[in-house]
Order: structure tokens, then sequence, then C-alpha cells
């Protein structure tokens, strides 16, 4: 099967939030709580084990390249969800097999498998998995597994009103986020950029299914960045571990041998 | 447009996508300016002032389209010498009786000549009624070099030449510089090849001249040739799934449905009367008789005969103003006996709240049908002045009936959306428990009315008796069959109701019933025009299949106008309906919207009537004699040209007139209605303007019980600027107490930079956000926003000010304890001096019942 | 019949005989996620529909099962709305199927501090009652300049924007009839 | 206030069952709290502050956390420690094999590492959101992930504790004996390179130093636990040996760690302030005063048993002190956006 994905065009997006709604509907998830934030017109703060796709709200006193103003300020929305890594914290971290990875190459939880051991909530580097505490289980976006073995595009993409949100295959969301991005640079929004595509952009995911076309710093959206699959540093600690277990072994022969031998 | 209706704004982000220029004017910085070209930060209640100035700059700088304007609009029209305009008199046309308290239109006129308009006069009321008999406009009142100083195009002129650049940022507090680049956008993307459209919602028809808002649009439309073309026109979003539908087959007390008038009391005594008031002599409403009688067979079936009137004397009679406002001040003076709420929720949605709840405690009896519980069925328990101890429950004498009502998937019906589009919704399940459709109570309640009636005999309760009441029931519950109720909409034959296609079938001699003319065509055929569903991707981009549009499913109205007089498109680009001299018709991707055979060169003959008056170049139909209007001879109450006024509660002085406030408006002189003082009122120095959000919906009652959308948005609040915020000692997410003399409501806090102060007269100026969706039932509460605004309207629709209005803002929650809003003012009148709202003749207005002062003579003589 | 290895229960034995070493992919499959579709392909049909809330009127599809909702989504071929719908259309299926419906009529007495629950069909018989007897009383045949009014001011009726045109047709129908005037909806505010 | 809408099973969706099919993806998430207002914590405190005017050198989004904080309880540092515990037990038992005058030491190592490995699943389980489920934990072999790595382990190490207890301290069975010494290395350490491997910006950074350090603390901790039982004086020595070299180990590699963490000054500001600076002073307190107590050129039985006490105590501490460092770090999104924007 092909991999499929959403390219996220931030510069369309207008904070809706029809995504979020058309996720929890789809998925039939309970809201979270009625929380003010302060925070702008967000509300839900982060994507959680309830809130699959959140919609970041950025108030800047800065302005964007090629919009007229009274006043020097922007508001950028940004639609966040799970980025179904190419390699993906969670999935590499969790000892079940409930997470794996699908004929979409999409990364999905198998609720029916998943025993909540909390390993992938700290192994995600976008923070995006997290373990219900009254259900027990960690929860994510599933790239709309069920709709997409019946052909249908994911709920949230699907309500999107501008097509801020595109799915498709990962390849053809590419091609059409490249132009979209030279044709901002063409318009004189040179702010624009593309996060988290490609894997020389982002090598320690080696590139993101859910990918991004942003207009300010990442961490502006709560994106790291510069994430990595905790996994590529792996190897290190097992070797800092294999010498201190030969250092444990030797010491216990130094203790033997210099205490019980006498 | 973003923030609501977001599905619509794809559109709006398509057309940017292909090169558009997005502008957008808003007091606030909107979902909507995040994504526009161009936000234009504005003082609430000005935009008559901004868009004035944008026709100062269209015709100062010859932007304006010439051949369109000559041909298709009222531009050339010579207009009675007896005509003053505002710049003669300080603010006030010429025509205001000090006596009646309102204008005498008729100098406003045509030279020599009436005419009626297309939509207003007919179903508003207003003045003196007019024949309009011979009403043609004769070529030597025409001055088609539009050089002749009482033309139209002339006095249009004189009328903007003071609103300038430079008074936009005197009012409306916009920099010049801002300005320019609007008009300068609209003026570049209109023409032969391009259009620019205007989008508004009721932040433009929530004022005390609303209307003259869209007329300001419709002047800068015509001048620049954007109306009746694609990409053109000035679009009403309109708020609720078929308030298109109710304005069309209106629960309006003004109109019958397709926009018929209702019986003026004074005037409409019997039918013949009735159509010789409100039939035109020429254009389409020429046709006038032909509806109503249809109407009447519609609903009077075999009783409606030629030798009663069709039974016009059933039908009730206005005497005067009974909108809604009206209606509740007459619930408060103990009034009415009974009230049907159905699908609204006044208590929490309408303005003066605390007045609203009084009208529904002055009740004998209400019934309310929604979902749950709202507001307005809850008064009684928890309200604010229950939950004070203003009142209690065993004071309150009225008995209250909640039904639960059916889901828009439990029943089958059509919406009509904002675009005239009727979409048919199939019932996709049974209602649960006793939840039951409207058609179903108001159809079982018909039944029930005609059995209590059955054995009387008085004249009163021959329209129940005679009403045709026969429709299909369905199943156990009886729901009534509401394809039937379409097949009536639409019309018939008579006697062997035969659907009609078309609205030229109706007849006004008995031979054909039709409940609502403009929808005939919708069960075409004898099918369900409204519920065709072809693909849109199966069809060309009108999609002509999809839905049914009235009338006879045009998609845009006055189409013909996009077409040059010779009937050819004025560009390739711009192509849409044309004449096709080979058929020798009217073609195109549109169903055209005119004599489908009338050749562009076609002219009246001496003496012709009706239709036949109509010349090849008058693609206005529904207009007397087929222009575009921009300046308005007849139909409005408040002056034929839009002209600035400042709101009932403004800040400012009006810059430009001695006259400050629309000298027509409405108002409620009353105790539970108290108004701010004109302006600079030292207790309420701040501009509050209402609005809703994306994630909620109105009054709430189809959203503040959804946990999905409650933590979307979960509390009230307000959003004020950064320096009101240091001002006020305001902090983000803290509380602040809103208030006007009328109430006050606390709120939390967003402290945003999407609200900037305005510097207009060298002063700093504050704008307050309300959103107004919350109260205080339903799974997310909070105060409501129309605790704080009051009884004012536009005198043409009776259409509250809500949009702009003075109030004063203090940081911290809103003190307990008794506060009577309903009863006595918040605050006493200070000893500063109330500036008048008024020039001096148009001071003294009498007030009518229920403390109404209206420029209208009749209100002041009710029944 | 030949043993296949995919077959094996345990997921463990599985990532050594299908060659997912890792375990990352199909090894792991459970039986449900093996069978995995979307609930929508059960149901017994599709009602094309209008979304209730503004005035845009977007497609809906309603899906139904066992005479029960089980998703409502935008309608593709909907040359309005492609599909999408906002937050609010989106919310559509907890709308017409939430818990805060209340499916009883209730009623207050005057002076009542409390609501009860009536049956219908007497609520229906009640309100015939009332409107009868406050037209009665309050009807006005004709001003005192002798104009007919043939009306009444004593009842009033708002609400219609969110009813279908059927529904208002025959609200406008039967209150003009009985004289009612008063007669207005959302579309004045 | 009777509100004549009620709350049914579906909390939080409040869609009716008996109109609404309730079988999506979530439809089955448990909810135990009903939606309203009261009843969920706020995460984080009301922004205040304008949004657009409130701007840190490097941005952030209104402080809020990048990453998600560990959702570990106490069970699992309880288990760090027990595991590790189990793991020096077996390492110990294998190399005191055949010793005559060891042989106590080496049958109450075995028995360590029998309690150990009985009673970690047990707590791991405690911890599990769906405890049922524990035995998940072994339906996959995944390389990638330490923790499958470490559930094998335990679980191998379980099976082999429990052979070597049976076999006591005859001749053959060295592959069983060895074999449990490999898993109780593994179990000794396995759980550092668990916490490396995570995206946890301090436990990363520390990814090379905390297996040693668990490594080294497993040692000091089951020599800590042996300071408390009474052994023969050739016993006391070995243990004693081998309680001095790990309590070293522990302090140096403490502070090697608190090292390599402190490249992330953000991040490394978890062992300063807070819950969790409190709790890695402690421990550093404790291991310390353990390892010079333990170096002190004397003998008595309050020594030991102070020093049991105090090592015991230390270990625990240490292990609390990591999670909890843990999580004071994921919440502070700079810890995550600084170190990352170093990198580049």
């Amino acid at each position: 099967m092909t991999a499929t994905g959403f390219f996220t065009d931030t510069t369309v997006c207008i904070g809706c939030k029809a995504c979020e709604v058309a996720c929890k509907q789809w998925n039939q998830l309970p809201a979270d709580g009625d929380f003010f934030s302060g925070r702008s017109y967000d509300n839900t703060i982060h994507l959680e084990a309830t809130t699959w796709r959140h919609v970041a709200f950025v108030e800047r006193s800065v302005p964007l390249s090629g919009r007229t103003t009274a006043h020097p300020f922007s508001w950028l929305f940004m639609s966040d969800v799970c980025k179904h890594c190419r390699r993906a914290g969670c999935l590499e971290a969790c000892p079940t097999g409930a997470i794996i990875r699908t004929e979409f190459e999409s990364v999905y939880v198998q609720p029916d498998v998943c025993n909540g051991c909390g390993y992938c909530v700290v192994a995600c580097p976008f923070g995006v998995i997290n373990r219900r505490q009254d259900d027990g289980r960690a929860w994510k976006c599933t790239l709309c597994y069920d709709r997409q073995r019946d052909g249908m595009e994911p709920a949230c993409a699907k309500a999107c009103p501008t097509d801020s949100i595109l799915f498709g295959p990962v390849e053809e969301l590419k091609r059409h986020a490249e132009l979209r991005l030279a044709e901002l640079h063409r318009k004189g929004v040179t702010e624009a950029y593309l996060y988290g595509m490609k894997e020389e952009d982002q090598p320690g995911t080696e590139g993101l299914h859910a990918f991004f076309l942003l207009l300010d710093r990442p961490e502006v959206y709560n994106l790291p960045p510069d994430p990595a699959v905790p996994t590529k540093s792996c190897a290190v600690s097992w070797g800092c571990m294999a010498l201190a277990a030969a250092g444990m072994v030797a010491a216990g022969m130094v203790a033997v041998r210099r205490g019980g031998e006498k | 447009m973003a923030e609501c209706h977001p599905v619509g704004f794809q559109w709006v982000m398509e057309a940017k996508r292909r090169g558009a220029t997005i502008i957008h004017v808003d007091p606030r910085f909107t979902r909507t300016s995040a994504v526009a070209d161009l936000h234009v930060p504005i003082r609430a209640g000005t935009d008559i002032a901004f868009l004035g100035a944008i026709v100062n700059y269209i015709i100062s700088n010859d932007r304006w389209f010439r051949e369109y304007v000559v041909n298709y609009t009222n531009a050339p029209a010579i207009i009675n010498e007896k005509f003053q305009d505002t710049e003669d008199l300080d603010g006030l046309f010429s025509g205001w009786d000090a006596e009646k308290g309102q204008y005498d239109t008729s100098s406003w006129g045509y030279e020599g000549v009436e005419v009626s308009p297309a939509a207003g006069h007919r179903e508003m009321f207003s003045g003196e009624p007019r024949s309009e008999r011979g009403a043609m406009l004769s070529a030597e009142k025409l001055d088609p070099t539009l050089s002749d100083p009482r033309c139209v195009f002339q006095i249009v002129k004189r009328h903007y030449s003071r609103y300038t650049p430079e008074m936009v940022e005197e009012t409306c507090g916009v920099p010049r510089e801002l300005f320019l680049k609007v008009a300068e956008a609209l003026c570049e993307n209109s023409g032969r090849d391009r259009t620019s459209a205007f989008c508004y919602a009721v932040g433009w028809t929530q004022h005390t001249v609303g209307v003259q808002y869209i007329r300001t649009a419709a002047i800068i439309q015509l001048l620049l040739g954007n109306i009746g073309r694609p990409g053109g026109g000035i679009m009403a979003l309109r708020g609720h799934s078929s308030i298109q539908g109710s304005t069309d087959i209106p629960t309006l007390y003004n109109m019958l449905p397709g926009y018929l008038p209702m019986p003026k009391a004074t005037y409409d005594t019997d039918l013949n009367k009735y159509v010789e008031y409100n039939k035109s002599a020429t254009g389409w409403w020429s046709e006038f008789p032909k509806y109503i009688v249809s109407l009447l067979k519609a609903w009077y079936g075999e009783a409606a005969r030629p030798d009663n009137d069709w039974c016009y004397g059933y039908l009730p009679h206005i005497t005067g103003d009974h909108s809604h406002m009206v209606t509740v001040a007459a619930m408060a003076d103990r009034m009415v006996k009974g009230y049907f709420v159905m699908g609204e929720n006044p208590a929490v949605g309408s303005m003066n709240a605390a007045l609203q709840r009084k009208g529904l405690r002055g009740l004998d009896w209400l019934v309310v049908r929604d979902f749950a519980p709202t507001e307005t069925a809850e008064f009684w328990r928890s309200a604010p002045e229950v939950v004070r101890g203003e009142v209690t429950p065993e004071q309150i004498g009225t008995e209250v009936f909640f039904f639960p009502c059916s889901a828009h998937t439990e029943k089958d019906g059509s919406f009509t959306n904002t675009q005239r589009l009727l979409q048919w919704h199939h019932k996709a399940i049974e209602p649960p428990g006793d939840c039951r459709s409207e058609l179903h109570f108001v159809y079982h309640l018909g039944k029930r009315l005609k059995e209590l009636y059955r054995h009387s005999d008085a004249a009163k309760d021959r329209p129940i008796l005679d009403l045709a009441w026969n429709y299909r029931e369905i199943g156990e519950m009886q729901e009534p069959d509401a394809e039937e109720v379409l097949a009536e909409i639409n019309g018939y034959t008579l006697p062997e109701r035969n659907p009609l296609s078309a609205y030229t079938e109706v007849k006004d001699d008995g031979s054909t019933a039709c409940g609502c003319w403009i929808y005939c065509g919708c069960r075409k055929d004898g099918v369900n025009q409204t519920a065709r569903r072809k693909p849109g991707s199966e069809q060309d981009w009108v999609a002509l299949q999809w839905g049914w549009a009235w009338p006879a499913n045009r998609r845009l109205l006055y189409n013909r106008a996009s077409a040059d007089p010779d009937g050819n498109p004025w560009s390739e680009r711009k192509k849409y309906v044309w004449w096709d001299a080979a058929q020798k018709k009217w073609t195109g991707f549109d169903t055209p919207d005119f004599i489908a055979t009338r050749p562009p060169d076609y002219r009246p003959p001496e003496g012709a009537e009706g239709i036949a008056t109509l010349s090849g170049i008058d693609p206005f139909i529904m207009q007397a004699e087929g222009k575009g209007w921009l300046y308005d001879p007849s139909g409005l109450l408040d002056g034929p040209l839009p002209t600035h006024y400042e709101p009932q509660e403004s800040v400012l002085k009006n810059p430009l007139y001695g006259q400050q406030c629309n000298p027509a408006r409405l108002e409620w002189i009353r105790r539970d209605n108290p108004y701010h003082k004109a302006w600079g009122d030292p207790h309420y120095p701040f501009v509050a303007t209402t609005y809703r959000l994306t994630e909620h919906h109105t009054a709430g009652g189809m959203s503040r019980w959804l946990p999905w959308l409650n933590e979307l948005q979960p509390e009230m609040f307000i959003e004020v600027s950064p320096e009101l915020a240091e001002l006020r000692g305001l902090e983000n997410g803290g509380w602040a107490t809103v208030s006007t003399i009328r109430g006050e409501i606390e709120a939390r806090v967003l402290v945003t930079e999407r609200l900037r102060p305005l510097n207009i007269q060298d002063e700093v100026l504050h704008q307050v956000g309300i959103p107004y969706h919350w109260s205080w039932i339903g799974r997310s509460t909070g105060d409501a926003a129309n605790e704080l605004t009051a009884f004012v309207a536009d005198p043409n629709v009776s259409i509250e000010e809500s949009k702009a209005f003075s109030v004063n803002v203090v940081a911290g929650r809103r003190p307990p304890g008794p506060r009577a809003a309903a009863a006595a003012p918040l605050t006493e009148p200070s000893g500063f001096e109330d500036p008048p709202r008024d020039l001096e003749a148009v001071q003294g207005k009498p007030i009518g019942h229920h403390g109404l002062r209206t420029g209208k003579k009749e209100l002041t003589e009710e029944g | 019949m030949k043993f296949d290895l995919n077959k094996l229960v345990w997921p463990a034995l599985r990532q050594v005989s299908s060659g997912d070493v890792a375990g990352l992919g199909k090894a792991s499959f459970s039986k449900r996620t093996a069978s995995l579709k979307s609930r929508l392909s059960d149901a017994d049909r599709v009602v094309p529909s209008v979304c209730p809330y503004c005035g845009v009127g977007c497609g809906q599809e309603v899906y139904v099962k066992d005479e029960k909702i089980m998703d409502i989504e935008g309608d593709y071929a909907s040359p309005i709305s492609r599909g999408c719908l906002c937050p609010k259309g989106s919310a559509t299926m907890q709308l017409v199927t939430g818990t805060h419906r209340h499916q009883k009529v209730l009623y207050r007495r005057p002076y009542g501090t409390k609501w009860e629950e009536i049956p219908l069909q007497d609520a229906m018989d009640m309100v015939a009652v009332r409107v009868k007897k406050a037209r009665d009383a309050t009807w006005e045949d004709q001003t005192g300049k002798g104009h007919p009014l043939r009306r009444t001011l004593g009842i009033a009726h708002l609400g219609g924007a969110t009813l279908d045109n059927e529904e208002n047709y025959l609200i406008k129908k039967l209150f003009t009839s009985l004289g009612m005037v008063q007669i207005e909806n959302q579309a004045r505010i | 206030m009777n509100l004549p809408w009620s709350h049914d099973p579906t909390l939080g969706r409040e869609m009716n069952p008996d109109f609404a099919v309730l079988t999506g993806e979530a439809a089955e998430q448990k909810v135990k709290h009903p939606e309203p207002k009261g009843t969920t914590t706020t995460p984080v405190p009301v922004w205040s502050t304008v949004p657009s005017l409130s701007v840190q050198p490097i941005p952030d989004y209104y402080r809020l956390p990048l990453l998600k904080q560990p959702v570990w309880i106490w069970s699992v540092p309880t288990y760090f420690y027990v595991g590790g515990l189990a793991g020096g037990g077996a390492v110990l038992a294998a190399v005191l094999h055949g010793k005559r005058s060891l042989r106590t030491l080496a049958f109450i190592c075995r028995i360590l590492a029998f309690v150990g490995t009985t009673i970690g699943p047990g707590l791991l389980t405690w911890d599990l959101g769906k405890k049922q489920r524990f035995y998940n934990m072994l339906r996959v072999f995944r390389p990638t992930s330490p923790m499958s790595i470490g559930s094998w382990a335990l679980a191998g190490s379980g099976g082999l504790a429990t052979l070597a207890l049976l076999q006591g301290d005859r001749e053959e069975g060295a592959a069983v004996r060895w074999a449990l010494a490999g898993g109780g290395l593994m179990l000794a350490g396995y759980t550092g390179v668990l916490l490396g491997n995570t995206a946890n910006p301090l436990w990363h950074g520390a990814r090379r130093s905390l297996p040693v350090l668990f490594t080294a603390s497993s040692m000091a901790s089951t020599a800590g636990l042996l300071e408390f039982l009474p052994l023969n004086r050739c016993e006391e020595q070995v243990a004693d040996r081998f309680g001095v070299i790990g309590k070293i180990a522990e302090t140096a590699s403490m502070e090697i760690m608190e090292r390599e963490a402190g490249r992330n000054p953000v991040a490394a500001k978890a062992f300063e302030e807070g819950t969790s600076g409190l709790l890695w002073k402690s421990a550093k307190a404790l291991v310390v005063a353990g390892t010079v107590l333990s170096l002190l050129p004397f003998k008595a039985r309050w020594k030991r048993r102070l020093g049991g006490t105090l090592t015991t105590a230390g270990a625990i501490c240490l292990r609390y002190a990591l999670l909890e460092a843990g999580r004071q770090a994921a919440r502070d999104p700079q810890a995550v956006i600084i170190e990352q924007r170093s990198r580049r």
C-alpha cells in the first residue's frame, strides 16, 4: 500500500476547529472538560488522549508578509495532529506490539492490545500520545485507520472547510506542498517553510507523514525545532550499560576473591 | 465570515488562491482578518461614512462603469425639484413633518412620477400608500449625459462630496492610506473583466440605519457595475438554516408568503383596494393580483370564490408595527395573553433581555418548543431577577408549556439557505418520546381548533372553519406529509391539482392555487426539485441541478445585467447570461432572469402596460422601471440616500451633520428601556459591539448543550485592547463587569491586540467585543450580552441596534444583590447635560402605545 | 493443508515466521486490527440531509443502522460545501442524539414552582383551549373609524428561522387565519 | 437545580444510546468523571498576560509543555529499586558460587534474585493502565524497545531465579547460574537505558550515564540491603567490598550524570528546584553519606545498620528523584527548545 498522510497548510487555516470536532465526532471521543485557558481562542490547549486534533492560536505583534493591517499584528492558526513519523518513537518503544505500523504507513495504537505501560508517552518527541488515566490506555490519532480501510478520507481532512488539512498519498502531498511553498514565496510570503516533510529537514524522525507549512518558528506552535526518535541514539546507552555490567561483574569477582578466599 | 460561515468562507479562500484581494472591515481582528489581505479596523456604527467615502472616491476619480450606470441604473433620472438633500438641511432630507414626526416622502420622487420599490414599500408598513398607475419613466425626464444638477447621479455626487478620506479618518478612525487602499482595490477589481463582491451579516443590519448600510453598498456596486454579474453582488450571510425561508414564507408580521404585504386596516379595506394600492402598473409587480388570489385559493380552497373576494376578508389587518419588540413591550404591559416560541430563545437572543423576561412574566400562557427547556422556558424559576430575589416564581402567573421538538434528522422538509436555495432534508429516524415536528404541532393544533369552533356560526370564526387543512397523515404519530405541504406552496391547477411548473402559470381567476408564488416551480412536474442532488462535480459550476433556487431556479438574480446593453457578455471572463441572436432568446449558464425572448433592442410601445413596459435594457425587472436604484425615490422611511448618523448611544458627536441620529429611528421611551446620553456619556465611555463565535450558535440552544462545542469555548468572555485593560486594570483571563444603564454582566477577559484603540478627533477611543451566546442554563453558562442592549431600531425593518452602543467596563465580577434593570435604570442620570439626538424640528415626535416613539403616524393611532 | 505461519496465535512467533523481525508491523496486528473497517460499511441506509445551523446550507449525510444514527458527516456531492462542515455542523450528531434532548412535555402551572410532566395529547388539547379563549377574548373586528381589523393582538408567535419552509407555511397559514398578526422570527433580529 | 436533562453512561459524549450507535474507535474510552466543571483539574494556570506581548527570548507556546510528562506512578521507581536488588543478587550469586564460606550469602543472593524478579512484575503490573493485560508484555519482542527487552529479561530472570533457587549450591547447572547473572546484569542496567531512550530532555540528555548509574546503584543497594542481614565475617567482607565499589561508583555516576544532564541547563533545573530538586539533593546526600560511612576505617554493628539505611534510602530516593525530575523537565518547553536549537 502507498503511504498516506496529512499536509497541513497553516496559511489557509481559519482556526474554525472543525477538525477538532469532526475527529471527536467520528471517533466518538469524549469532551475533556470545560477549561477557559485565556490563551487566545485555544481552550483545548494540546493534543491529548481525548483530543487528537488541536488548533493552536498564535497572536503576534509582527505583521505577516503581503498583508495590510492598521497595526503590526498577525494571528496564526495551526491544526496539530499526530505526525505519524517515519521513525516513530512511540512505535519503537511500545513493548506489547499495541502500536503498529499499518499498511498505510501510519502509526496506530491497537486499543484491544494496549495495556497502558506508559512508555510511548515519554518516547514521543512531539508530546502527542498520552495515557488516559481513567481508561488506562494510550490513545492518539489513528489517521482514521478504520475509514482508510474503506477508502475513506480521515474525518478532519474531510471537514476542513478551507483545505488547510489535505489528505492523500504522502508523495503526492509532498509535490503539492512544494508547489504551494513556491507559490507563497513568489507572492512574497518569504517566512513560509515546510516542517518535517523531508528526511533532510528532520533527520531525527526521517520525515513525517503529517507535515506542515508554517509561518513562524516551530516552537511558536508548540512543535519541537529538531525532534528525534530516541531509539536513534539507543545504542550508546546499551554500550554504556554493557561497560557498567562488565564493571559490576568485575566488582563481584574482586569482592569475592579479596574477601571470601582469605 | 470565517468566524460565522466557515464553510461558505471556503469559496473566499478559493478566490484568494486564484488571486482575489480579500478586504475585511471590522472593529475587531477576527479569524477572517487573519487570512484577509487587508484588515481595516473601524469604529462600530460608522460604515455609512466609510462606504459613502468610497462612493465619493469612485465618482470624483471617475472610476465608475459608465455604460452600466447609464443603462442599468436610475442615474439619469431627474428628481423632483422640491427635493432637498441632507447637505442643505444639516442632516435632514426635505419633507420632514414635525407634527407627524415622520418624513413626507413625496418630494423624493422622480420628476412627475411615482415609483414603488421592488422590496420594501410593498411589504413594509410605510406611510401613505400611493397609486402608481402610469408610473413609467418617460424619456424627457432622463438625462443620459448625467450632467443635470437634478439628475440622480449629480445628487449622489453632491450628497457624498464631504465623505472624504479625511472625514473617514475623523469618523471611523480608519487611517487615510488604509481607506485609499480599500477604495482603490475595489475600483481596480471592477469593470468589464473583473467584479467585486460584498459580504455582510447582522454586523450591518443591527443598527438604527441598518437598511441604509446595505443601500450604500448597493450604490457602490451599481456604480462599479457589480450587480447581476458573476463574482459580484452583495451577499447577506444569514445565520440560521432557514432564515431566508422564514422571510420568503414569512413568519413575519408585515408579509404574506412571497413578499405580498399584509393588509393594512386603513387602506386595504377590500381586495380591490388592496390590489390597487400594492400592484405596480409596470415591472413585474404588475402581476400582483395573480399571486394574492392564488394564495387565498391555497388557504381557503373551495370557500374562496370571486363573489367573496376570494376570502380576502378573512385576513387580519395590521395597523402599524407589530414587530417583535413592539409585541414584547405590549407583553410587558400585559396586553398579550398567549405566546408561541418555536426554536427561538428571546430571553437570551433578543435585545434588553430583562425586558424580554418582563414580557414573558406578563403573559397568561407561553408555549416553548425546543430540544431542551431554554432560558425562555425557564424564565420563571432561574432567571437572574429570580435568583436575585426581585421576583419569585410564586408571583409569576404565566402558565408554561414546554414541548420537545424533533430534530431535522427526524422530519422531512426544506431549508432555504442564504443564496435562496431550497434543499430538502429527509427523515432518517423517528423522533424519540413525545418529540414532534412543528409541522405536527401546528397541524394538530389547527385540527383541534377546527373542532373547537365546529359549531360556531360567528363571522369571525369562518376563516378557521373554511381553512383548507387536509394533509395526509403518516404513521402512528400522524405526522402530516411535508411534501404535500410543499406541493401546496408550489401551487397546482384547479380542480385537477396538477402541479404548476413556474410562477408565470399562476392565475388570478381561481384556476390555480399557490401558497408562495416565488417558490412556484419547486415541485415542477410533480418532482420535488428541492431534493435534487446531482453531485456538484458532475455538473458545471453553476450547479443548476442541485436543490432549487427561487425564483425559477435562478442562482443569480438580475443576471441580465451580466450582459451589455446589446446582450453580449461584458467580457469573455465574466460571461454568464447573454442574448442568443440566432435562437432569439436569452441563454447562458443560469436561468436568465429576464423575459426569455425579449430582445435587447426592445423598447416598450406607447401605452404599454405591465411586463410589456420592461425594455430590453431593463435588467432589474422587479423594479417598476427596470433599473437599479442609486437613489431611492420611494420605499424607505429614512431618506432616499444613505447618510451617516451616529448610533443611538454613541461616544462621539456626529462629525457630519447637526442631526445626530437617524431621525426616523424607532425608540421605546419606557422606564424599563432607558438610554444613555446621545454621546459622551461619562458613565458609559466605551463602544461595544456584539457578535458570534465559530464554536457556538446564536443564543446557544443548539450549541451550549453540546460538550464537543463547549470545550472549545467554555465560558462567556469579552475582548479588550491592552490599552483599555491597562486603563481599567483588567487582566487577561481575569474577570470584568460590563454595564449599561439597562443591565450588567460579568465575563472573563481576553486582553488582545486584536482590538486596538482608535485615534479619532485627537481622542483615544476604546471598543469592547462581546459575544452573545451565553446565558444561565445549559451545559455552558455565563451572562447574556443582551442584558446590556436596548430597544431601539431601524425604522424600515424594526431591527434593533446591538452592533454599536456605549458601555462601561470595570475589573472584577459583578456585585451580587438586588438590581432592578427591568424596573428602573441602573444609574440615575448624572448632572452632565444631555446632548440632543435630533435637530429641533425632529424633537417632540409623538410617543405611541407601549412607549414606542416613531416617525410612523399610523402607529400612534393603533386600533 | 499447508501450515500457515502467519496464523500463529502468538505474535512473537509470527515475528519470526513473517519476517517482520522488529515486530513493528503486520506481525503485531491483532485480530480486531486485521478485520478493522469503518462502521459506515454496516449502515442500513444513508439519508441525505442539510446542516441545521447557519444559512450556508451545507450538505450532510446521515448514516442509519437499526433505526439509530451512526454518524453524520458532510456530503461530498454538495456544490455548496463539497463535504466540509464547520465545528457546529460536525457536532450535529451530538445535537440530534444528545442526552440533553428532553422527551416529555413539561408543564408549569401559574405561580407554580416546578415542572410537571404531562401527556402530549393533553397538552395539545390544553393549548388549543387557551388559544380559543384568548382569541375570543381579544378579538377586534374593526377600528374606531370602521376599518376592518378581524384580528387578535392577544396571541403572538416567535420563531421560524430554524424551522422548515413547510412548517413556517403552516404556522403562517393557521395563525393568520386565526387572526394573529404578531407573527415574528429571528429574521427581525 | 433540578435540570430536566441528565447524564447517562456515555459521559463526555452525551449521546443517547437509544438513538445513537456508539461504536466509534474511541467510544469505549472510559470516562469516570462527567464532563462539567469542578471535576476536571485545571492542567495549567489561566494565561494572564497579553498573548502577543508576552514574548520570550526564545518563543514557545504559552509556556505549555511541549512534551507529555511520564505517567508512571510510585510502583515504577520502586520496581527500579527492586529490579536492581534482583540484578545485584543474581550477579553476586553467580560469582559466589562454590565458595563454601559464602554459602549463606549465595543463598541470600539467590533469594534476592527470586524475590526481586517475583515482586518486580507485580509492581510493574500495578502501574499498568490495564492491569489484566500484563501478559501482553511478552506478546512481541521489540528489539527497539528497552522496555520490551527488559520485560523479556525480567521474565527470563524470574524463571532462571526459580531454577537457581531449586538448584541450590549444587555443582552442576552453571549455565543457569551464568544465565541468571546475565539477566541480573540486564535488570540492573536496562532501566537506565529505558529512561535514556525517551524524548524526555533530561533523561535523554543523560542517556550515557543513566545505565551506569543504575548499574552502580544496583550494586550499592544490594550491598546496602545485605548490611542489614546477619552474615558471617567472611561474607560481610565480600558484601562490604562489593558495596564500597558500588557506592563509590554510584556517587561518581550521580555526579557524572548530573554533569551530562547539565549540558541542558534548563532541563537540569529539575535537579535544583521543586520536589525533584529536593529529592535529588536528598538522594545525593544519602548516597554520599552512605559511601563516606562505609569508607570509615572502623567496624561496628551500628555502622553497618546506618550504612545500610543511608544507602537504601539513597537508592530509593534517587529513583524517585529521577522520575520526578523527568516530569519537571517535561513540563518546561524551553528545556526541549533550547536543547534542540543548540543542536542545530
